[in-house]
């Protein structure tokens, strides 16, 4: 596929559009084009009403837009079966439901979860909280400095005693992409189940569940240019099905007396509450763009832009890049450190030339520790960038360690 | 909010060429200042005697606002009573939330080369650290001291 | 306050601006204002970043916004401090957080938890959950059939066994408001603590948390015109402070290690995952919005209509109004049923008129069967609700059993 | 959608003055039906003689539709072969999906009333209790029949 620099996509979101922002925090949270604000707009102004509750047209169309939502979401990750896709409100919600239906129910004393090294807080926080409730224990599968997880690591760290393996598909601090398929497969032959954060991927890799097997998998909605507030858990049928629910209230039941309740079939027994059915619409929105956009094309947009800016950082002396030598395995994140300059003071200079980064600990301590820092500066792209972004930051993240005092 | 202003001379010599960054085996009070979510982290040294204090430093590790205040604080306080500096860590805290005169910004002196933060929501923390670590020594010691 | 019935609030909301359509399913969710819709907009527009994690000004306008929204919640219920405030997806998921968070770490064997017999069901499976977990027993506050909970039904149910009183402001189905000083006062005095489900009272009743007293307050935005996704907790902040957190994740920690975290300071401790900003905006804007027309017209305004409503019911033959005989007890609820119709096809017919009224058991199947039927039909009324909207609904209410092929 | 032409009078007839709607103490077959998030309950009863069905009546309540629909079925049911009626469940089915051709429609003769369920996804579920019941009775009873 041959990208043109040239080409912008800017004109799609009003933010960048309107503004001289150089947005490179995409790896918190994306822009949203006009197309999605204008579909959430429209389910307000046309077809608001509570869904799945009532017989007027109204809420029919409400029904209609929510589970138009879900089948857009399957084959957008290629589930085979709607019910297999409950909406949550984001990846955090969607792995706290796991931990707590599958992991409290399913796990005892002296079962092992495995998570990787680089996971966010929240692919391991709720495991801390399962193992410390159910006397399972939790090990870490490790990558080596580059953020690869080899063949070797993923053979030693799963045995029989594995119940369950949660994992990131991609680092939000390395961007490098995790070996799913391949912790599948050995997971499967030890009989353990695979959760898999898309939180990060789902932007830049096509995702098959099918074909990668994972039996359960979680991204939130306003990392690909949805609106906050939604996002998805993607689980195998038959382990949803003998799960209990997580969150109860109206939508997922069946029946109520006193004392007891029947639940509702999947996916309305894990959706209690009114179902944020604009954030569905909106969601749809962003999966349709992105399909007219082309998944492929906005990767090797990304790529193209990491490699370009990659390249240009290599060049600057004091700046030590976290991570893969090699660009294609950044995935449109770039973590990188400055001697004797700290984090804050870098996002912080960078933010008076307009440039948006973050700095900090990405929620993954405990990757900081391993790869033997408390902090770094994180830029990431998505296929809206342009290459006047990427001049621009380099231009200002140049003559950071002179403002700070430093000689060069 | 003009950053490169923001990172002026005094915040950045403070910061690279701290005066005060360093142990004191003799100190009367020791205590850790960490802001959590930053990682920014400091152990304030005091040396105080019959509530003067006669010596002040600092260790750790944090961003240059972090740093830079400890040590100009550090600077101001030396030589000062106990409760000279507690009204300076008042005003200062206060010019950080953006609430004092310019009488009182001249007499925080150097520190008023801080008085930017106030716009700065993300970075009060940073600021206000040794200040904050010094008040909670004085505090956590009232009863022993008095 | 004389109220014009003529004075008309339509005109507001764009999706009964622009068509025929009578509402009357306020209950289940809210119509939204132009300046709500237009605020989320604008929050995608030029405040869009994830809150809470950035230094560059697009984050921090975002944290902005998100904090804002939290003082105006304040302000609205009047809590004492700030970060009582809690945002979450809706009720339901603060009822449960309550649940899981409070209930299951505070109860034991022998306590007992009282709900009312006219909970919605996300106020009665959480506690049906806590009390099978940990042995404690889940009792009913009965009410007569006017909806009315006594004085001495309070006094006789609320022992010193009682730890935890849930229950609801304002029954969705009976709309009558419950005397909860009352009851907070005599669950104090026996050292209970008190769950307010605030969903339906939030735009009906000024909620003072204060005065009333409450341990624990929710309720969703969506049902105050604010956009889906979003609601709120309330807790008393000594509550909250000795609860540990429900979900667990990113923003809610201070740091965390391989086997261990420490946990944020309030109100974040409670908010794993990516804040819904732009939820917690159009909240703000349906605040401000309320507090422009004014809490009290409103309601005057929606007791108005639901009198006119009410006695034209009345003249219909065959047809059951459920609960009070004063319609100055339904604040804009009147649920009904009609004889030898099931409450399926009255909505269904009512739908034909352009009419949306909700049939069932308005997830609240203990009341039902208590008050001795299965499902019944329920209009509900906002101030933005008209005489012609009335009119059109008791037209075709009245000609229902005729189509049905009854003599009259 | 025309409602008022939905509620047709097949339809309310079938409601109001169902032909079917009793008991029958020589049941071979009873079985229990219900949409517990509408609460339409009905239970259906047949008497099958050979793979014949002899009678088919229902109890229960529910929503004019349930009901009706219940009553259609059992109308068309007796008289003939256990298969016979599970085409015409599988047909019936279909043309609430919405997917039947005219000719099908005709053979549904007052079942046939129905079809415009298919635009009202709420109801579906009401329309085909009695048709669900049917089957499933079938379903069940496979092996113990052959
Ligand atoms: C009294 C009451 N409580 C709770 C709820 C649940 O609200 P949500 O579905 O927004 O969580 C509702 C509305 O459905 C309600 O009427
Ligand atoms: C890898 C990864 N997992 C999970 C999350 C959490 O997503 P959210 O905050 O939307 O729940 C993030 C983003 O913050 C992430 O990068």
């Amino acid at each position: 596929m041959s990208i043109n620099v040239n080409i912008s996509h800017r004109e799609d979101f009003p933010l960048l559009r309107d503004s001289n922002i150089v947005y490179l925090d995409n790896a918190a949270t994306s822009q949203k084009p006009d197309c999605v604000i204008e579909a959430v707009e429209e389910f307000y102004h046309k077809h608001n009403a509570n869904p799945l509750r009532g017989f007027y047209e109204l809420a029919m169309l409400a029904t209609e837009q929510l589970e138009n939502s879900r089948t857009t979401v399957k084959e957008f990750i290629n589930a085979k079966f709607e019910e297999e896709v409950i909406f949550t409100k984001g990846t955090t919600e969607s792995i706290n439901l796991i931990a707590n239906s599958y992991g409290m129910n399913f796990l005892g004393e002296g079962d092992e979860i495995l998570i990787s090294i680089m996971e966010h807080h929240c692919n391991i926080l709720p495991w801390q909280f399962v193992a410390s409730k159910t006397g399972a224990v939790l090990k870490y599968l490790e990558c080596d400095m580059d953020g690869l997880i080899s063949d070797t690591a993923i053979e030693e760290a799963i045995t029989d005693k594995t119940k369950i393996v949660a994992i990131t598909q991609l680092s939000n601090v390395l961007g490098r992409e995790n070996p799913i398929a391949r912790i599948t497969k050995t997971a499967h032959e030890h009989g353990a189940i695979v959760v898999m954060d898309a939180a990060q991927s789902v932007v830049h890799v096509k995702i098959d569940v099918q074909a990668l097997d994972v039996d359960f998998m979680a991204f939130s909605g306003h990392k690909i240019m949805s609106p906050m507030g939604i996002g998805i858990l993607y689980g195998k049928k038959e382990l949803l099905n003998k799960m209990p629910p997580f969150l109860r209230g109206g939508e997922m039941i069946e029946s109520v007396t006193r004392t007891d309740a029947v639940f509702a079939q999947l996916p309305y027994k894990f959706e209690a509450g009114t179902d944020n059915a604009s954030g569905a619409v909106g969601l749809m929105a962003a999966i349709n763009y992105i399909n007219s956009i082309g998944m492929e094309y906005m990767h090797e947009r990304t790529l193209m832009l990491t490699k370009m800016c990659f390249d240009a950082i290599c060049k600057i002396p004091h700046i030590h890049i976290i991570g893969a030598k090699d660009s294609n395995n950044h995935n449109g994140i770039i973590s990188f450190t400055i001697d004797n300059v700290h984090p804050h003071d870098v996002s912080q200079i960078l933010s008076e030339s307009n440039v948006c980064v973050r700095a900090g600990h990405h929620c993954a301590q405990p990757l900081c520790d391993f790869l033997g820092f408390k902090s770094c500066t994180r830029a990431s792209f998505m296929f809206y960038n342009t290459q006047e972004d990427i001049d621009t930051f380099i231009k200002s993240l140049s003559g950071i360690r002179k403002m700070m005092g430093y000689g060069d | 909010m003009e950053t490169s202003n923001f990172y002026n001379e005094i915040l950045t010599e403070h910061n690279i060429r701290p005066y005060h960054k360093h142990d004191m085996p003799d100190a009367t009070f020791s205590l850790n200042g960490v802001n959590p979510s930053c990682g920014d982290d400091i152990t304030l040294k005091l040396k105080v005697v019959d509530d003067v204090i006669e010596d002040a430093s600092f260790i750790g590790d944090g961003c240059a606002i972090s740093q830079a205040s400890a040590d100009i604080m550090a600077d101001m306080v030396i030589g000062r009573s106990k409760e000279e500096a507690l009204r300076l860590a008042e005003m200062f805290i206060r010019m950080i939330k953006g609430s004092v005169t310019n009488e009182e910004i001249d007499e925080l002196e150097e520190a008023g080369a801080l008085k930017d933060i106030s716009h700065m929501p993300a970075r009060v923390k940073c600021a206000v650290l040794g200040w904050h670590t010094l008040q909670e020594i004085f505090e956590k010691n009232e009863d022993a001291n008095t």
